[in-house]
């Protein structure tokens, strides 16, 4: 099986594990989808959508129960709706730009997962550890900010396309909040890198790199680095809710002022493109926060996978070090939702204060800091 | 493979730079920049050229045609009429055509004449992050400062035009 | 008018931050997240109604099985939307209640025009008329929205207050009857 | 200021306010007239006093004046005489008024004084308004709220009395509502001449009834229900049907016979549900009779004729039926002055000659005369006829059986019942306007159906030759047409000149043309009727005899 793959042309293997990419994530950002429903139903002390079942599966005892009680079946009915509804184009829009939008939105999300490794294994030959990843490039953390980047021009296109005001003001909003808020990002990451670059070794970006260096041996080895660099972690994470328009920094859509912002016009499925795009992009963020600051595939600090996994079989392995990477992408998921239905939406100027006056100073701060301290270590 | 990928992007990279000139909206335009730096970018790819292709769309992509996005957004600037030719443009018009033909002149001589460098003698500078590290701060550094310094004074430049001061009045 | 200014307690640079807000906000809603539900599942599940709830109006009987209403029309009358409609008539003489006298023939509440303000009940010198705990009703057409006299009966039941008013009447009848 | 009262006049201070009132007036009716209300049970302006309800107790007062010298004596505060209050209270319907009286209506006495009656009156009320047909028009509610005492003393038994006797054919009564008042008593003894009511028993036993072996079948008896101040007398045809505050009232003119009752029709959403006579003291006082109050179910009855055809088409087929042939008009007597008129026009358009059909009856010489037709008179005045119609047309016949009259239109009227035979029918071609299906309507060629005298406006001139009016009191059965409009089209379609069908433009055009209508419009007849100039038609031999306010011309030339 894996021999029949690996003599496949390039193009078909890339084309093949490109296919797996989207039908995992997809679905994945469906199940956020509902996961947002019943999350904010629950802190809002309701059961959340629980209704629909489709009638054989009623049938099945027990299960059949659960999935309704979950609202799966509506992640279902919502994804027909989605592709069955009449597809509507307001008269006053820029019709191309308005449809190429939604697919800017999906691109760049999608693209996202090739350098990123949401596992590992330990290669059978070599006895190491090596990485479940698309593309393993070391400019790796690099090209996630350049492709994250690009989404930004779907809120720009989707707002200036549609012709209308409110989406016009989001399409703004989200150029504006979107370059701020990437500074910051960026600079959060570089205590990171000083520290698994040590002088001398050879310079990388690849985000295996970054797990490897929390899996050491030894008290600072193993740590992970949210508790030696929470203030990365901290910016980091405030920039991420921001880059991924949620709450509290989504200024582009918000309802309240916006009516539904960029997307203010656009219904049925190319809407729901927009919808999946976001759920991706804040999949991916966890998963790289993960990566960067929780260890990624570690099941705990000072435990490392290749401890745990090096008696397994290959495939256990593999599987387990997925089981906890996703896992804690999955509570950073439940994480976003949870701070969605807990904190209101800022202000624009808010917004833009915090970024440009507070965050970008402080990750400013932060990189003399963890550069002195580094080279400190280093010297010493 | 690469060939096609690398004609590909090549078109890709000069449609698009001339639809940049020619088209009337400044969105369209704007637009198209962003493609032609994807198309670069590509280039970049093929040339194993990781970290300039990231680089590229992350710098020039994703913040500045954002940004310029922004502004022609905010501006509202929407084609208009186009104006009629001034005596300073056309004296640019000269200029520039007469640097069109010595360049096209220049390229047409040198056609077949030049070698192709040696792939070896060439650094890998834009390829591996630790080169390109070090390069920019040991060969590169009083360049790239002084490039810094132009730009920060450009900034600043920009803002005091731009900002209205208290007590300058109606000065635009 | 005078007014006061109020000194504000300047911000600590925790509260400045933001950061502990945020952490006791998260607090809480984790802590609803885990509280059970507030909300009623409703069609299984129904909420408790209020003692004097103002829900469908309904016609009642008294303890004897009889229908209360005299069909003084006064419910008809003070009706705002005016969507009670009857058709008064006479018991038959030879009924037990023949001593009432008066029943309605046809009660008719349109509901499509109900706005359950209760004055009906308010104004029923007989009690017959009661709005009570039916507080959901849906149909097909614009004729199923009107509650005819069987379907008021249906709904409101027997009322088991113990005036025994026309009871007492009749004794007092047959008493008259026997004395002279 | 004292005005010298004129000498059939009576000056009394009621409450303080003087007024001159005519002599022989009662406190009651000169209280009236200066605006105040004193309550009242027995007491009925057109029935003999009766003094025994005791709710018109009032103070009385005569100036004081000394016995011996019959000097004024003067009140040196207010420098007026002083004035010498009686005591006990007085009934006001029993007391006349004498010059110089003065009367408290509101004093604190009058208002114990009714509320110790109304107390007593309701101690053995039944109390059961909710499904008594008199709420809403009760005196006693209506008097318990404005002058009782608002809660109950009384914890006994009260008394229990026949609920549903039947006193005749048309009146049911609840003894356990009766509060004596002997209103309906008088009544039968005085108006209606027929003495079958009275009370039985004493005290609170009392009880009316109806004289051993007798009823109470007169045909005016619904009037006593109309007088019964409380619930005790009801109509058993308005029995339970429905309550008198849903009722619309609208003045109508009783169309029994040419005594011209006023009535007053009271209807819910296009359904007559009672007729009740309307008080005008030149023609009926306040009674009518009760076989005038179940006319209004003709408009419900089941021979009503329905719109087949839209009216433009029905009057074009008329139109030219009517152009045809030689035709003769029978007009109605039971038409109002404006059908009259344009029946006459009409018939004057086509050369033809018009006819009315008589109907005669018993004449009971109260509310009911001989002539049946209650405008008959209006046809005389609008030239219809020139001379006093028929029971039978005779002359008609004879022409039919000639064959001088080949096309007939009947204005609502049978005309088997006037004498003309089925066969003749046959002989013609007959046009039919009106409200009812009958043998002419059944013959017909082309049928008009039209309103009843409820669902239209218009006037008729009553026996008396007195003007009144009567209003539409429900919306027309829908598809027919009001019989002036149908007229005034058929005049149009036949190429006469339509003035228009709407009231004021027939009244414009009937007051240039009729010497007798001169200077009237219809909104101005008043409307207790307007008299009219009858010295054209005084030779005519009308068959009315004496009835209530009409005496026959030649009996009141006699006199």
């Amino acid at each position: 099986m894996i021999d029949l793959y690996l003599n496949l042309p390039v193009w078909v293997q890339a084309t093949i594990k490109g296919l797996i990419a989207i039908g995992v994530l997809i679905p994945v950002a469906g199940a956020c989808s509902m996961a947002e429903r019943k999350v904010s139903a629950w802190i809002q002390g309701r059961p959340g959508p629980n209704r629909a079942i489709v009638p054989w599966v009623a049938w099945i005892p027990f299960v059949g129960k659960a999935l309704q009680r979950l609202g799966v079946f509506h992640l279902m009915a919502d994804g027909a709706k989605f592709v069955f509804k009449e597809d509507v184009v307001p008269g006053h829009v820029n019709k191309f730009y308005y449809y190429v939008a939604p697919l800017v939105a999906l691109i760049p999300a999608l693209c996202t997962i090739v350098v990123v490794p949401f596992g590992a294994y330990i290669d059978a030959t070599t006895e190491t550890l090596k990485p479940l990843i698309l593309a393993d490039v070391d400019v790796g953390i690099l090209a996630v900010f350049a492709i994250g980047s690009l989404s930004v021009y779907a809120l720009i296109l989707a707002g200036w396309a549609s012709n209308s005001k409110y989406p016009f003001l989001g399409g703004v909003r989200a150029s504006a909040q979107l370059i701020s808020y990437e500074l910051s990002m960026t600079l959060s990451v570089i205590p990171v890198f000083l520290w698994v670059n040590a002088p001398g070794g050879n310079g990388t970006l690849s985000l295996f790199d970054v797990v490897e260096s929390q899996s050491q041996a030894g008290f600072l080895g193993g740590m992970w680095f949210i508790f030696l660099m929470p203030m990365c972690a901290f910016i980091f994470l405030v920039a991420l809710f921001a880059e991924t328009n949620r709450q509290p920094f989504d200024m582009p859509e918000s309802e309240s002022d916006l009516v539904g912002g960029f997307h203010t016009e656009y219904g049925e499925f190319k809407w729901s493109l927009f919808f999946v795009a976001e759920y991706v992009h804040m999949t991916i963020g966890s998963g790289v926060f993960v990566l960067l600051f929780l260890g990624g595939w570690n099941p705990l600090p000072w435990i490392p996978l290749e401890m745990v996994i090096s008696s397994m079989p290959m495939w256990l392995g593999a599987l387990v070090g997925v089981g906890c990477f996703l896992g804690k992408t999955f509570f950073f998921i439940f994480f976003f939702m949870w701070v969605r239905w807990t904190l209101p939406r800022f202000r624009y100027d808010q917004v833009m204060k915090l970024g440009w006056q507070k965050l970008l100073p402080l990750a400013i701060a932060n990189v003399i800091f963890y550069a002195l301290a580094i080279a400190m270590i280093e010297l010493s | 493979m690469p060939d096609i990928l690398f004609h590909l992007f090549a078109f890709l990279t000069l449609a698009s730079s001339v639809a940049v000139v020619i088209n009337h909206n400044a969105v369209n335009s704007a637009l198209a920049f962003l493609v032609g730096l994807v198309g670069v970018s590509g280039l970049f790819v093929l040339l194993d050229s990781f970290l300039l292709a990231v680089l590229m769309i992350l710098v020039y992509a994703g913040a500045v045609v954002a940004l310029f996005l922004f502004i022609i957004m905010l501006l509202d600037m929407q084609g208009g009429e186009r104006k009629s030719f001034s005596k300073p443009t056309a004296v640019a018009a000269v200029i520039g055509s007469a640097l069109l033909v010595v360049c096209s002149m220049t390229l047409i001589r040198s056609f077949g004449g030049l070698d192709a460098p040696d792939a070896a003698s060439i650094l890998p500078v834009g390829a591996n992050l630790k080169h390109y590290g070090d390069q920019l701060f040991t060969t590169y550094l009083l360049p790239v400062q002084v490039v810094g310094f132009l730009l920060l004074t450009a900034m600043l430049g920009v803002i005091v035009l731009s900002k209205k001061f208290d007590g300058m009045g109606d000065v635009k | 008018m005078s007014f006061k200014t109020v000194e504000r307690k300047p911000l600590t640079f925790a509260e400045r931050t933001y950061v502990p807000q945020i952490v006791n906000g998260l607090m809480t809603t984790f802590k609803k997240m885990v509280k059970p539900n507030e909300t009623l599942e409703y069609p299984e599940a129904r909420p408790p109604i209020p003692e004097g709830y103002r829900g469908v109006p309904t016609l009642v009987k008294d303890p004897n099985g009889r229908e209360k209403c005299v069909s003084c029309q006064l419910c008809e009358f003070v009706c705002p939307p005016k969507a009670i409609r009857i058709k008064p008539g006479e018991i038959d003489p030879t009924s037990d209640s023949a001593h009432v006298e008066k029943a309605p023939e046809a009660f008719d509440i349109d509901m499509l025009r109900c706005i359950y303000c209760g004055l009906c009940q308010e104004v029923c010198p007989e009690e017959a008329i009661w709005l009570q705990n039916v507080f959901s009703l849906s149909g097909y057409t614009r004729e199923e929205m009107v509650n005819d006299k069987d379907k008021l009966y249906e709904l409101g039941g027997t009322l088991p207050d113990k005036h025994f008013k026309w009871d007492q009447k009749k004794a007092a009848e047959d008493r008259g009857n026997a004395a002279h | 200021m004292i005005q010298p009262a004129k000498p059939d006049l009576v000056t009394v201070f009621i409450d303080g306010k003087e007024i001159a009132v005519p002599k022989g007036t009662n406190v009651i009716e000169a209280a009236r007239m200066v605006g105040t209300d004193v309550p009242h049970y027995c007491y009925h302006p057109k029935l003999t006093v009766a003094g025994n309800c005791r709710m018109c107790l009032i103070e009385l007062g005569m100036p004081m004046a000394d016995r011996a010298t019959r000097e004024p004596i003067m009140d040196p505060e207010t420098g007026k005489q002083k004035i010498n209050w009686i005591p006990r209270p007085q009934i006001g319907c029993g007391t006349t008024v004498v010059p110089g009286m003065h009367v408290k209506t509101q004093s604190p006495m009058v208002k114990e004084c009714r509320e110790g009656v109304m107390e007593f009156l309701l101690i053995n009320h039944p109390l059961d308004c909710p499904i008594c047909d008199q709420a809403g028009e009760c005196k006693l509610q209506e008097q318990a709220t404005g002058y009782g005492r608002g809660y109950s003393r009384f914890i006994e038994q009260k008394n229990v009395k026949p609920k549903r006797t039947q006193l005749g054919p048309r009146v049911t009564l609840d003894d356990e509502r009766c509060v004596l008042c002997s209103r309906c008593i008088r009544f039968c003894q005085e108006v209606a001449k027929d003495d079958v009511l009275g009370f039985v028993d004493r005290g609170s036993y009392s009880t009316l009834t109806c004289y051993p072996g007798k009823e109470l079948t007169n045909n005016y008896s619904l009037n006593t229900v109309d007088i019964c101040p409380v619930g005790a007398l009801t109509s058993t045809d308005f029995r339970f049907k429905m309550r008198v505050w849903f009722l619309k009232q609208s003045n109508s003119i009783c169309t029994e016979s040419s005594v011209g009752a006023n009535t007053v029709v009271w209807s819910r959403e296009g359904v007559i549900y009672r007729i009740t006579p309307r008080q005008n003291d030149e023609v009926n006082d306040t009674w009518m009779a009760d076989s005038g109050r179940i006319l209004y179910k003709e408009v419900q009855s089941g021979n009503r004729l329905k719109p087949t055809s839209d009216l433009k088409t029905s009057v074009a087929a008329a139109g030219s039926l009517l152009q045809d042939g030689a035709v003769a008009v029978v007009g109605s007597g039971r038409s109002s002055v404006e059908e009259q008129f344009l029946t006459a026009k009409l018939a004057k358009q086509l050369g033809a000659t018009s006819y009315i059909v008589a109907r005669h009856g018993e004449e009971d010489g109260l509310l009911i005369s001989k002539d049946r037709n209650p405008n008959t008179r209006g046809a005389l005045v609008t030239g219809l006829i020139s001379d006093l119609p028929a029971t039978e047309l005779s002359d008609l016949s004879a022409d039919i059986d000639a064959g001088k009259v080949t096309t007939i239109l009947s204005v609502g009227e049978d005309l088997t019942a006037a004498g003309l035979s089925a066969e003749q029918l046959a002989k013609v071609t007959l046009v039919y306007l009106g409200s009812h299906a009958n043998a002419t309507s059944a013959a017909a060629k082309v049928i008009i159906p039209t309103l009843t005298v409820f669902e239209k406006s218009g006037s008729f001139i009553n026996q008396q030759f007195r003007l009144q009016k009567f209003a539409s009191t429900i919306p027309g059965l829908a598809g027919a047409a009001d019989d002036r409009v149908v007229l005034d089209q058929l005049l149009a379609d036949v190429g006469g000149a339509s003035a228009g069908s709407d009231l004021p433009s027939v009244w414009a055009e009937l007051s240039a043309q009729i010497p007798a209508f001169a200077n009237t419009a219809y909104a101005n007849i008043p409307a207790t009727g307007l008299l009219l100039d009858s010295s054209n038609w005084s030779g005519l031999d009308f068959p009315e005899g004496e009835s209530l306010h009409f005496k026959p011309a030649a009996a009141e030339a006699t006199a």
